[in-house]
């Protein structure tokens, strides 16, 4: 018996291996090295960081598979490669002082997200149905462990195991999708051969494929915290570090709706007219619940999740729409949320202060005339989530907006208009509250340090930039959704 | 581009140095009012200068000069951003950056010594960029852009007083109602952009009056596009933000409320107006709105005690009057001259008529222009002279601006084949009339006792609180005023070379004396029947709606507009959905828990599951779900 | 035929040789102490008889999970022992990485003082 | 003797349905987890059955890394629950409930 070992490029995985290879350095670092000698790693995964965005840029424009079909190596895959590799830096960026406060400036820290960023980068090049859950549960086994990772803390420890049961709950139920669809199309586990095998196949097995699409979108829309399955949200961005709160609400989103698209794009052709309309309900419905149970919210962490619920409601809407500028817009306008989102979660991290000691949104009160740069910058970035020109998350809504009429889908863009209207109240309630009431104590001076900073300069101008000059980000969008052809 | 366009770079100009008061006070020198005031008033002037001579050298303009950069958004859509200075534009530019300009000036008397005066100045200088912005813009979606920043910066305005509740609940209900109808102007925007595949102003209107818009995507469009403009411009039935905003700094409400910020909605039907009048149906849509808006308001104005509240409901019922000339128009061919003659005479005269009020509630520190008059207003002798002015060109009387506008737009419903709307017209012009003299009248012949007798007489005595403002009006104040009086005595006598610099030539047609008596004569009527109602010896002091109480107090009650918003908002806004959600949050949930623990604890697993914690519901729910979808999924269709 | 499980034979020999001969040396060569807790079934610190419901000590539970986690990566290595010779030199080379992560594990539970039992 | 596949599907639908009831009634957290864990293994069911129904090789692969993935989710729950218990003495999951509406 021989087998054939298939050719394969490692450099088509670089990315991958640079920031495996750096965590496991950090892990044996973290071990090895005596205390007191640590602090370079977040300069370390920086420097990972760097070289992993360095590498994807030189196989921007590949297209094609390796391994054996098991990786697409697509302009689609690298877009999100870059984006979470955005999102990680950002958060890199606003974890070490945070981390010192907690006295929890910790080697695994670093490690483990350099290991959830591999495995969102997997989800989102993954060809294969098992390199799609491995991904993902690379992504969440180490997101669990990093929303517990104030283990002293009683909240960190509830969000996480909550987290935990519900999300292996959720994979659970993905799993079985899976295996629906492998026994519906005959054995195969290929996404980007799904569509064909479903429609060879359709008469026989379409309950089973149809259950499959029900379980796989269960599962999904437990990642991307979409109605009604987003019950974990507040809870978990509530009770993990704020960080982590930051890099969930980014990381995970992109990389889950990475996979949500290319599967429910390249995969179910056949079953397009089912999937929009469940898609639609939960669209509405996740973006109406996100934005009204918003208005509700006193702490500001529970206030950014249920923003996040919405916003995962709006990427739905391009999702549903289905259609290029669909496709367009959920990139572009992930780009946008990580800049903007990760912002406003390192503005709230300097806020809080001393271990998160003050995460009410009345706490804000006064900030514009202490600290005016400070509050100018979570103007901004509360403008940009509330769609306001010329932000980029203005023009992340008007492509989905648009997608959304341009397919067809009239009243869905009137519903989403309308939240996008109601969001905008609870998101300028904290600028108003920033500029036009006097703070009610003094709280504290707040500490700025350069890592923070940096991220909010970055976040800041990237966020303007972005919604200024979106026509250079939108073509490379255009150049990454061209693998769809059915779109 | 080997040398850059003069005017790009001024327009440009312009912009950047708003901006950059705005950030530079907000940022760095909120704290210092001196130096605020200085680096804002200094860019308001560069403004001001800019904008005349651009206006100046651009006068004998042919075409319509065009200075945009495309803004590619992508393949398809491509946004046009930039200036567009034609005619329309350059007139507006200069009203703009003058009126902007005699406010900052005017307010360094009225806000001396607010606390917050530096950040005053900032909130001016955001609202004169996104203003002068809105103004020149090219693009329909850079206009819009400018639109939401005029319906910030007017929100940050207009809630300035923030430590006064009803100062920043008015700015709140400015802000949610006019977005209200900016969420239709949005949709008409993208509607047209995705079915026509451009914003650019120009290529907008050429293509309608090329007729290379089928109707079935032209209503609806410019439908929607109006429900911004009735937002913005207080149109009926969301009127009720413009009084209530009289919460904040007159000169603010001289600066947004007069001239400008609900200006800006006329202004696009305006800019849009050979769009506009390719569909008969949206102009008889907004004709009606109009009229209903102008009877409305007027009627209303009838009825309020607060100076500012009557000049707020005039303000709304002369911009329901240009919206009738311009339908009116463009129902018959017309031109869009005599709406945005009007346009620019209100501007004038109302910016007056408010700063004006301002003046007196500085001085009286009230607001009830009774009280003023118990006090002694007629004392104020500039403030007096011109609210005067301002009142007759209101009221359109000879030889005031506002005489030559109204006349312009009565023209143009005369025209008009069903003489109802003329009728409705010369109604409003009637009650125009009336309850700007009922004001004028009260200020000029006081009565101390009809005010509550004694108190009257005890702040007659006692209404210099020893402060030296009592013996006059601030030159600063003061000059704005007699430069707007005189804007307002000129500018009736410019109709035709404003006409021919709009139009590019003089329409000139023959007097219309059956109009021109009907009109004079319905303004004559009002203010003779105010004069028998408050000026005369003999007069009641009370209006003449008092007869029939039921209407008196409908009027009272603002036709009841302001009950049924609260009422829509409490019952479905908030009741069905907020409160809804947030009971589910607090209540429903750890209540339905509490009381299963509490309930029977031995009615058995069934309740004791229900009891396991949110955790588990939420599994449960997931599942539950998840059945759903199946179910759907295997037995839909 | 039956020649063919002669090599199994011959392992099984081995194999139960070379228990015998260290259980005999170590019956020889090591040390005797008893203690109570030493003399107990299954030498694990448990009271064989008494109530089922006792509670653990929590470092089972610690030591329990590292060993699910070591234990169960064991999985990956059967397949490949049984296509070990078609793999190749390719396949050893895979399974030498997938074994030095596994102990990049081992050494960074090790070196955090994970293993320890107090 | 060939199993049929609808015997592996019914048992494995069976298996993942009582996971499922398990998850949602069950108190104790360890309990939930193995719960989860019959889950897993009955979807593992349904990879075998299927794999061995079409005589293709690759649902018993996913089998070895949905085992793996188990093992490893479950040592964190694991973790997770021992920090909680060192907290708060409980391993009831209706205890959870610091983090509220």
């Amino acid at each position: 018996m021989t087998i054939a070992i298939p050719t394969f490029n490692l450099s088509s995985i670089g990315p991958w291996l640079t920031l495996t290879v750096a965590a496991i350095l950090i892990l044996l670092l973290d071990a090895l090295s005596p205390k007191g000698r640590k602090a370079y790693f977040p300069q370390l995964s920086l420097i990972a960081l760097a070289v992993a965005a360095l590498q994807t840029w030189w196989l921007w424009g590949q297209s094609g598979t390796d391994f054996a079909r098991m990786v697409f190596l697509d302009n689609f895959a690298f877009y999100f490669y870059l984006i979470v590799i955005l999102g990680t830096t950002l958060t890199v960026l606003i974890s070490r002082h945070y981390l010192e406060e907690w006295g929890k400036n910790l080697g695994e820290y670093y490690a483990l997200l350099l290991f959830a960023t591999v495995g969102m980068m997997l989800m989102a090049a993954s060809n294969h149905l098992i390199m799609l859950f491995l991904g993902l549960e690379i992504m969440s086994i180490a997101i669990y462990v990093l929303a517990g990772l104030f283990r002293e803390d009683a909240r960190s420890n509830e969000a996480a195991l909550k987290y935990l049961v519900l999300g292996a709950f959720s994979s659970a139920f993905l799993l079985f999708g899976m295996a629906f669809l492998y026994g519906a199309t005959g054995g195969n586990l290929f996404i980007g051969e799904l569509a064909g095998k479903i429609k060879e196949a359709l008469p026989l097995t379409k309950p089973l494929t149809l259950l499959g699409l029900a379980l796989l979108l269960v599962g999904f829309g437990f990642k991307v915290a979409s109605v009604p399955f987003h019950m974990w949200t507040p809870d978990v961005y509530e009770g993990a570090p704020t960080s982590i709160t930051a890099f969930m609400s980014v990381g995970v989103k992109a990389a889950a709706f990475a996979a949500f698209a290319r599967i429910m794009f390249a995969a179910f052709p056949a079953f397009v007219l089912e999937w929009h309309m469940l898609l639609w309900v939960l669209a509405v419905a996740t973006m109406t619940i996100g934005n009204v149970v918003a208005i509700a919210q006193t702490n500001i962490k529970r206030m950014l999740a249920y923003s996040s619920i919405a916003h995962a409601g709006y990427l739905l809407v391009a999702l549903v729409a289905a259609n290029q500028l669909g496709a367009v817009s959920i990139i572009y306008y992930l780009l946008a949320y990580t800049l903007m989102n990760v912002g406003a979660f390192g503005v709230v991290i300097l806020v809080g202060r001393k271990k998160d000691s003050y995460l009410n949104i009345y706490d804000y009160a006064g900030l514009g005339f202490q600290h005016p740069v400070l509050a100018a910058a979570m103007s901004v970035f509360m403008f940009a989530l509330a769609g306001i020109p010329p932000t980029a998350g203005f023009v992340g809504k008007f492509y989905i907006f648009s997608a959304a009429v341009q397919a067809g889908y009239i009243w869905l863009a009137i519903i989403g208009v309308m939240n996008s209207l109601v969001s905008v109240f609870y998101y300028l309630r904290i600028t108003v509250l920033m500029y036009m009431r006097p703070a009610e104590a003094d709280l504290g001076p707040i500490a700025f340090t350069p890592g923070l900073v940096a991220a909010l300069i970055i976040t800041c101008a990237g966020t303007i930039l972005v919604g200024v000059f979106p026509g250079w980000f939108y073509d490379l969008a255009v150049a990454s959704v061209k693998i769809f052809p059915a779109l | 581009m080997g040398s850059v366009n003069p005017f790009f770079l001024g327009c440009t100009l312009s912009l950047v140095l708003s901006l950059s008061a705005f950030g530079l006070i907000m940022i760095f020198t909120w704290r210092r009012p001196k130096l605020s005031l200085a680096i804002s008033l200094t860019v308001s002037t560069i403004c001001l200068i800019i904008a005349w001579l651009t206006f100046i050298k651009l006068s004998a303009l042919k075409e319509p000069l065009i200075l945009s950069v495309d803004w590619m958004m992508s393949d398809q859509i491509r946004v046009p951003f930039g200036f567009l200075l034609d005619p329309t534009s350059l007139l507006m530019f200069v009203i703009v950056a003058t009126i902007s300009w005699l406010i900052q000036l005017y307010s360094i008397g009225y806000m001396a010594g607010d606390s917050g005066f530096g950040r005053y100045y900032a909130f001016l200088s955001l609202f004169a960029l996104s203003m002068l912005g809105l103004v020149i813009s090219s693009g329909l979606l850079q206009l819009y852009i400018c639109w939401e920043l005029v319906g910030l910066s007017s929100y940050l305005l207009i809630g300035f007083w923030y430590e006064k509740f009803s100062a920043s609940e008015a700015g709140k209900k400015a802000f949610v109602v006019t977005r209200f109808g900016d969420i239709g102007f949005f949709m008409g925007l993208a509607f047209l952009v995705l079915n026509f595949g451009t914003l650019d102003i120009h290529s907008i209107n050429s293509a309608a009056m090329s007729k290379a818009f089928p109707a079935w995507l032209l209503t609806p469009a410019a439908l929607l596009i109006f429900c911004g403009i009735m937002g913005k411009s207080a149109q009926f039935p969301i009127h009720v933000w413009l009084p209530d905003a009289m919460e904040g700094p007159t000169p603010v409400s001289a600066l947004l409320h007069s001239a400008t910020m609900v200006a800006a909605g006329m202004y696009l039907l305006t800019r849009l107006f050979p769009f506009f009048s390719c569909s008969p149906t949206a102009m008889t849509v907004i004709l009606t709105i109009c009229t209903i808006t102008l009877l409305l308001s007027s009627t209303i104005g009838m009825v309020a005690t607060d100076i500012k509240q009557v000049w707020a409901y005039s303000t709304i019922s002369q911009l329901g009057f240009m919206g009738m000339g311009l339908a009116a128009a463009g129902l018959t061919g017309g031109y869009l001259f005599a709406g945005f003659y009007h346009l620019t005479t209100h501007a004038g005269f109302k910016a007056l008529l408010f700063l004006c009020a301002g003046v007196f509630i500085h001085h009286f520190h009230t607001n009830d222009f009774f009280v003023m008059s118990a006090k002694g207003g007629r004392r104020l002798l500039i403030p007096m002279v011109t609210v005067t002015i301002g009142a007759l060109a209101l009221a359109g009387i000879f030889p005031f601006s506002g005489f030559f506008s109204k006349e312009a737009i009565l023209a143009e419903l005369w025209n008009l084949p069903n003489k109802m709307w003329l009728g409705l017209g010369l109604l409003g012009a009637f009650l125009t009339a009336y309850y700007t003299f009922r004001v004028i009248f009260v200020l000029l012949f006081p009565r101390p006792q009809a005010v509550g007798g004694g108190h009257g007489v005890e702040e007659e005595h006692g209404h210099g609180h020893g402060q030296e403002e009592e013996h006059g009006v601030p030159w600063v104040m003061a000059v704005p005023l007699i430069i707007l009086a005189g804007f307002t005595c000129v500018l009736g006598f410019l109709q035709a070379p404003i006409q021919k610099f709009l139009l590019g030539e003089v329409h000139h047609h023959a007097p219309n004396y059956v109009l021109l008596v009907s009109a004079v004569g319905c303004a004559l009527g009002g203010i003779g029947m105010a004069w028998l109602d408050w000026g005369a010896k003999g007069a009641k002091w009370e209006g003449f709606i008092r007869k029939v109480p039921v209407v008196e107090n409908f009027f009272i009650q603002k036709w009841y507009m302001d009950h049924f918003w609260r009422w829509f908002l409490n019952t479905v806004i908030y009741g069905l959905f907020s409160r809804t959600f947030t009971y589910n949050d607090r209540r429903v949930v750890d209540g339905g828990v509490d009381a299963v623990a509490f309930g029977t604890i031995g009615s058995g697993r069934l309740l004791s599951f229900i009891q396991t914690a949110f955790l588990q519901l939420n599994l449960l729910f997931m599942v539950l779900v998840l059945g759903g979808i199946g179910i759907y999924l295997l037995m839909g269709r | 035929m039956l020649t063919n499980y002669l090599p199994v034979l011959l392992y099984m020999l081995i194999a139960i040789g070379l228990v015998g001969v260290i259980v005999l040396l170590s019956e020889f060569l090591g040390k005797k102490t008893h203690t109570y807790q030493k003399d107990l079934p299954y030498e694990c610190g448990m009271d064989p008889i008494g109530d089922a419901r006792h509670r653990y000590a929590v470092r089972f539970y610690v030591i329990a999970m590292f060993f699910i986690v070591f234990d169960i990566e064991a999985i990956f290595l059967y397949p490949w022992g049984v296509i070990f010779k078609p793999l190749g030199w390719f396949g050893l080379v895979e399974m030498a990485i997938f074994i030095f992560i596994l102990v990049v594990g081992l050494v960074y539970v090790w070196g955090k003082g994970a293993l320890e039992w107090e | 003797m060939v199993v049929p596949l609808h015997y592996y599907l019914g048992l494995s639908v069976a298996l993942f349905a009582l996971g499922v009831v398990g998850v949602l009634i069950r108190r104790n957290i360890l309990v939930i987890l193995m719960c989860i864990e019959m889950m897993l293994n009955a979807v593992n069911l349904a990879f075998i059955g299927f794999a061995d129904a079409f005589k293709a090789v690759d649902g018993q692969t996913f089998v070895f890394f949905v085992m793996t993935v188990a093992a490893a989710e479950v040592a964190v729950g694991l973790a997770l629950v021992v920090a909680i218990f060192r907290h708060r003495a409980t391993v009831y999951a209706d205890d959870l409930n610091i983090l509220k509406w």
